[in-house]
């Protein structure tokens, strides 16, 4: 009797939609290959290891995680050991106790660093675009310092706003409470309103969510559409019904990371690996592509979202 | 004089006074805080929790306790942006989360004074299903609006003020005159402060409970409508913790977690003093971090002063 | 044909048969008195009247109309009005509000409040009830929330009103109010439950009286012409009771407790006195005398402001109860719900909750003498219980007060053993057990301090007496000079005229 | 013998019963459930509620309440593996994490207790405060653990059992016989069931709080210094929303929020029901959303036999 395959597909926030996606992809591949995929959502540490234990008792034989935190990677290298599992990571990279990587781990993923870079290099092209002098320009950073990767996107996009002549102190911070537009938007609010002189304005946060707020803040504040740069991460509804709104505002684009490469193809390779005996490439990094007003379905059909 | 003053700042009305001189020190100190544009945005950032305290007053006075508003508040957002899109009529839109908020607050109440289950599990229960059915509903995504007619709700304006806060404020002073001055109000009252006494003296308990969670629906059901034209889209995770926010507000206001003590002065003093400090810390550039202390410090300083006062008063 | 009738009344709660088939009838324009042991069903009775609690069996008919009640909301639309044994308002309303709960006058749901404050302004006014109606409840004395309850009878034009030991914490100046209103209620026709243990009052008030006994009809007097009092105790416990005081000689030793100067927040003139070993001080007052006052500052349940007290001989200085118990005073509070009673947790944990530190070890129950005191307990002052394991939210009041006073009378090395109102709500049966067992703890050294508003009693088992009024330590009595009239005038701050209270 | 059966069902571990006969169900019906690693899977899951709610128990009994069990959980673990990353010594980490959390509980307790400020905004503040420390003291990033001996506290094993679940199971017999058998046990149900009553009775009724409040911050100690072994990291984010999963698995097992009333049997129904819900439905493969949905009704269900069946008896 041949055992049937049974794949774990574990991610930190099962809410968020990026997430949604990425099991979706994975759903097709399992139903092309005729693997059974177990889906989890475990949004701590602890929730972590007691779903690779559960994975375990089902009869699992591999599984692919998202992990809630990367500092996880040694005890999940173990529990997946205990457990005779197979294990790959997508979007974050697992990293030891002395924070390098865990390079025997194959992964496939975008470093946060990178795709806040590209948020920072879309602001600016736009700056550039509606002929902004840097020096006069603000600059809202919602952040959520509590997540790590948060306060590696914002850091990126902040590096390369630097790079182009962004003035240091022009740059505000906005924290969220939590990771919501209606406290990214209350948050901004007070920036906005405590530097009324500033009148042209960029925003970048942690998600498309993040950035909404600051839109939708510089909106009841009266600054018009032109006066607003906002670039997302992610390109889901909330993006993309700001791009389908009549009237084009403040959030221009947003960096579009392909939930189906990470999906699908992750599913897929743990699938060869299980089955055939095929490992897969131990490190694999994805692109994430701008999507505007203009161009985002274009640029989701290419992605092989919709 | 000076008695009358002692009088005014000792009295009942004590915490309301701490809260207004605390204002004016942070009028004079913080910079860019008494200006027309941070007031507003002040306020309009607790129109939610503002709105919802209204109603968690009442919960709380009558010995109950709901966990289940953050989630009705996301799920009324999401309904009334899907429900105005799909007949095209923003009144539609309204209605549906207006009675979608009633029910669930019914079935709450009834759950809870029909079945004699404690609230903390039912609201539990029903703060999980109801976000559950929010995210199934849309498929854990946003969900954009098509009329833009419905942004109007958060940004249209009467005399420079914008709709959010008026309805805010009505619903203080509604809420304010209903607990003072009603049946219902003092019924409420009563049930926190005796549950037993009101019941032998008559007063329909099970009726007055349905009553307030009801009533909590369709005011989390506001709140929602209002927060889901403010960012432009029905979102599934709004609000998530809303239910602390509030129920802090309220003990802050000196509204009794036992029963039978609310008032709707100190319930606005509780909600601003929360919204201050975290306008406070934003303005003054606290790192995110230490927020976190300085909030906590910032309750735990409120009630102290408070208490301080009531036993300077000889009261416990 | 009589106006108010019990036709065959049964009624089980788990474990306890609390009435079996009891039927009597009263007249309209009479009151009617119920009497029995603690437990006897009495306050059983009076739930089933008001709704509150629906009988297994039985009928009530008021007017020949047998009531369905489904809540008690439809007691009060038949014309039922019910004071109950406990307390039943809530502390954060006012007076008026308390008075009007239930049916507050309103127009379309807004309560019309000056309406409402001034009918019960006058409301209480004629009834001689001198309480602010804008007073909220929780600054009242019990004795004067005892006289708002009561105040509850002629707020509605109710048919039938029955009072649940409505003088059990008044002084005999209350009472007379109480009982003036009790003579215009029956003037108008209406019909009167009353239930007490006080005899006295009982054959003062009552036109018809009927006497339960282990939930089932006792004795039923349609007249009380030609019947003794002795006959009532004896229908009632069983047995004759020729002198339920009992008290006799005891040799008094030297000064134990000495206070000196004791003042506090609620009782701002400094108060002293002293108590010697194996005496039994009487405390007597009207309602707002002090005496409880002064007691909770001996006893640390309130801070003091100034003064010392010894005990034979040291200085002590207790500063909480804690302290107070283990430098050996007790004091067993009136107020039995708010003070007494530890809701939801069992006899046997009510009993030990304090003297259980004799015999736990390094904070370890003893559980064979945890039952063994409660079993003791509750044998030596006849709790009427299915087991010691009953909630004791579950009893009768009369035996939570029995509960509460085994509490106290379970603990060892007590010095100093003070109890306010100690017998309310008692049956006559059990008052002279526990009378009985305060002597014996007198004999064996201990000084006993008894507040009580009842004057018989005071004078009945005390061997000194002081009198407080308005705060103040009045009069100072031995007892060869104990007269009702000498106390009763010490006790009125107007000093007018003691005799007409006193009759 | 029916009636005998009857008695067990209806009994007061009720509770208890319902749950063998639900555990027995989901034996059969779902296939995996029943084996030794899901077991033990199962058990681990909850070792860290498990661990809180023992005190927590006490803390409700005493109609109190602690939201700070969370962060005292995260800054435990920081702790300890800071300190013996610091110092060398596990030893020392371990007794630094238990020092700490013996520290904020007895902040809470003094607070709660001394100054008389409402539990509920004490708790909260000191969640905020030692949240704020636990990221602040690790720049809001996991900590590695240096020592690879401190992850053998989770995962050593004696008879085939993980460590953490002897530890679980051995605090639930010593505070199930602290609350029945002990002094302080009594005590804490005393002052729940009337406070004013217990401190006339000579309880020490603000010692007692300390001492809960305080044992509450060790226990959460423990609880954090074995999440942290057991995910090999500190995380300053670990544990949040730790609260409410306690107190319902307390109020679950029959603890009464008013107060007065709990039971270590119905402590571990509570904690064990939660934990096979979310065990099984991940065994069933249930999606995300839909779990919402099932684990409020989960919820509604438990409460709702346990009541049905005490009315049956006759109780309310
Ligand atoms: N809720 C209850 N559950 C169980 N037993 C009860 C309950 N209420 C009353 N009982 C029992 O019913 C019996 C009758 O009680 P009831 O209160 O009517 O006595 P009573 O005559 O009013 O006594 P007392 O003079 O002490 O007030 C008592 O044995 C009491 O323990
Ligand atoms: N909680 C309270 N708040 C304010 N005042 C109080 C309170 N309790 C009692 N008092 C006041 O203290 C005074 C004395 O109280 P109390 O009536 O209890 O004395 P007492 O001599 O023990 O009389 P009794 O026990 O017969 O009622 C009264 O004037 C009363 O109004
Ligand atoms: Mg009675
Ligand atoms: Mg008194």
């Amino acid at each position: 009797y041949a055992q049937e395959t049974k794949i774990g597909f574990i991610v930190k926030q099962p809410e968020e939609p990026w997430f949604q996606d990425e099991w979706k992809f994975a759903d097709q591949a399992a139903k092309e290959k005729g693997f059974t995929l177990v889906k989890i959502g475990a949004e701590d540490g602890e929730k972590l290891m007691s779903a690779i234990d559960n994975l375990g008792a089902q009869g699992a034989q591999g599984f692919v995680v998202c992990t809630p935190d990367v500092k996880l990677g040694p005890g999940i290298v173990a529990k997946a050991a205990a457990n005779n599992l197979k294990l790959m990571t997508v979007d974050d990279r697992l990293v030891n106790a002395d924070g390098k990587p865990i390079e025997e781990v194959p992964h496939m993923g975008i470093s946060a660093t990178k795709i806040g870079e590209a948020v920072g290099q879309a602001i600016v092209d736009e700056m550039k675009a509606r002929g902004w002098k840097p020096e006069e320009v603000g600059a809202i950073r919602v952040s959520y310092d509590q997540l790590p990767t948060a306060v590696d996107r914002v850091d990126g996009a902040i590096a390369v706003l630097k790079a182009n002549g962004f003035k240091a102190e022009n740059i505000f911070d906005a924290p969220q409470a939590k990771t919501d537009t209606e406290a990214a938007l209350n948050a901004a609010t007070v920036v906005l309103n405590k530097n009324a002189g500033i009148k042209q304005w960029v925003a970048f946060g942690l998600n498309d969510e993040a950035v909404l707020g600051a839109v939708r803040a510089s909106e009841s504040v009266g600054i018009p559409a032109d006066g607003m740069i906002g670039v997302g991460i992610g390109g889901a509804e909330s993006a993309i019904n700001e791009f389908k709104k009549p009237t084009a505002t403040g959030f221009v684009g947003s960096v579009i990371i392909s939930p189906k490469r990470h999906g699908y193809e992750t599913a897929l390779n743990m699938y060869e690996w299980i089955a055939n005996g095929k490992e897969p490439e131990k490190l694999i990094l994805t692109a994430g592509s701008l999507a505007k007003r203009d161009d985002f379905q274009k640029v989701r059909a290419e992605l092989g979202i919709e | 004089m000076t008695n009358s003053f002692k009088k005014v700042l000792l009295g009942d009305q004590g915490l309301v006074v701490i809260f207004v001189l605390a204002f004016a020190l942070v009028s004079i100190f913080v910079p860019n805080f008494l200006t027309e544009r941070n007031m507003l945005g002040l306020l309009q950032s607790v129109v939610t929790v503002g709105i919802v305290a209204c109603t968690m007053m009442f919960c709380l006075a009558a010995r109950d306790f709901d966990l289940s508003v953050g989630s009705i508040v996301a799920f009324a957002g999401m309904v009334a942006v899907m429900a105005s899109n799909a007949t095209g009529s923003i009144i539609v839109g309204i209605l549906a989360a207006l009675l979608c908020g009633a029910a669930v607050g019914l079935v709450n109440g009834v759950v809870i004074a029909k079945f004699r289950i404690n609230a903390l599990i039912t609201t539990l229960a029903t703060m999980q299903i109801v976000r559950g059915l929010a995210l199934i509903s849309s498929d854990g995504r946003a969900v954009g609006i098509n009329d833009p007619n419905f942004y109007q709700l958060a940004l249209s304006k009467l005399f420079g003020v914008p709709t959010p806060i008026w309805v805010l404020l009505l619903l203080f002073v509604v809420f304010g005159f209903v607990l003072n001055r009603t049946v219902f109000g003092k019924n409420t009252l009563a049930i926190g402060g005796n549950p037993e006494a009101s019941r032998l003296a008559g007063v329909n308990v099970d009726r007055t409970r349905i009553w307030i969670f009801t009533l909590q629906g369709v005011v989390c059901a506001i709140a929602g409508i209002l927060l889901a034209s403010r960012i432009t889209s029905g979102q599934p995770n709004a609000a998530v913790g809303l239910e602390l926010s509030v129920i802090s507000a309220c003990v802050l206001g000196g509204v009794s977690l036992a029963g039978g003590r609310a008032a709707i002065a100190g319930v606005i003093v509780g909600v601003m003093i929360m919204g201050i400090a975290e306008n406070v810390m934003n303005l003054l550039n606290i790192p995110a971090f230490y927020q976190y202390i300085v909030r906590g410090v910032i309750l735990l300083l409120a009630v102290l002063l408070d208490n301080l006062r009531s036993s300077a008063l000889g009261r416990r | 044909m009589s106006f108010l009738e019990f036709a065959h009344i049964s009624k089980s709660y788990p474990g306890v048969q609390a009435l079996s088939d009891v039927s009597f009838s009263v007249e309209k324009g009479a009151v009617h008195g119920l009497m029995g042991e603690n437990g006897a069903g009495k306050s059983t009775m009076i739930r089933v009247l008001s709704g509150d609690q629906h009988a297994d069996y039985g009928d009530i008919v008021i007017d020949g109309q047998v009531q369905k009640y489904a809540s008690t909301r439809d007691a009060f639309h038949a014309g039922v009005i019910v004071i109950h044994q406990e307390l039943q308002l809530v502390p954060e309303l006012t007076v008026a509000e308390n008075l009007c709960l239930g049916r507050f006058p309103a127009n379309a749901g807004v309560i019309q409040s000056r309406q409402m404050f001034a009918e019960v302004y006058e409301k209480l006014k004629s009834a001689g009830i001198d309480i602010d109606p804008r007073r909220k409840v929780k600054t009242l004395s019990i004795g004067e929330r005892q006289m708002v309850e009561i105040a509850k009878a002629i707020m509605l034009d109710a048919r039938v009103i029955a009072l649940d030991e409505p003088t059990s914490s008044l002084s005999s100046r209350e009472s007379e109010i109480l009982f003036a209103l009790i003579e215009r209620l029956r003037a108008e026709g209406k019909v009167i439950l009353y239930i007490s243990h006080r005899l006295d009052e009982v054959f003062r008030l009552c036109d018809s009286l009927t006497v339960l006994r282990d939930g089932k009809l006792a004795a039923h007097h349609p007249s009380l012409d030609n019947v003794t009092r002795e006959q009532v105790v004896a229908e009632m416990v069983g047995r004759e009771i020729s002198n339920v005081w009992g008290w006799r000689p005891r040799a008094i030793g030297g000064t134990r407790l000495k206070a000196n100067g004791i003042s506090g927040e609620k009782l701002g003139q400094p108060a002293s006195f002293e108590v010697r070993s194996g005496e039994i001080l009487g405390f007597f007052g009207l309602i707002g005398a002090g005496r409880s006052e002064l007691m909770r500052l001996i006893y640390a349940a309130d801070p003091r402001s100034s003064g010392a007290i010894t005990m034979d001989g040291k200085a002590i200085q207790p500063a909480d109860p804690h302290q107070a118990i283990r430098s050996g005073i007790v004091l067993c509070s009136e107020d039995r719900k708010h003070d007494g009673i530890i809701q939801g947790r069992s006899l046997e944990e009510n009993i030990n909750i304090s003297s259980r530190r004799h015999h736990a070890r390094f904070g370890i129950l003893n559980p064979r003498k945890e039952v063994e005191v409660a079993e003791t307990f509750i044998k030596k002052l006849k709790v009427r219980t299915p087991s010691r394991k009953q909630d004791i939210v579950n009893l009768s009041g009369g035996n939570q007060q029995k509960v509460i006073l085994g509490r106290w009378l379970s603990e060892q090395g007590v010095k100093v053993l003070i109890v306010d109102e100690p017998t309310r709500g008692i049956d006559v049966g059990a008052k002279s057990e526990i009378y009985e067992i305060l002597y014996q703890l007198a004999e064996d050294g201990m000084a006993i301090i008894v507040v009580s508003s009842e004057l018989p009693e005071v004078m009945g088992i005390c061997d000194r007496i002081l009198v407080m009024c308005g705060g103040r330590i009045s009069a100072h009595l031995d007892r060869d000079q104990f007269s009702e009239q000498a106390i009763l005038a010490a006790a009125l701050p107007d000093k007018k005229t003691p005799d007409a209270i006193a009759s």
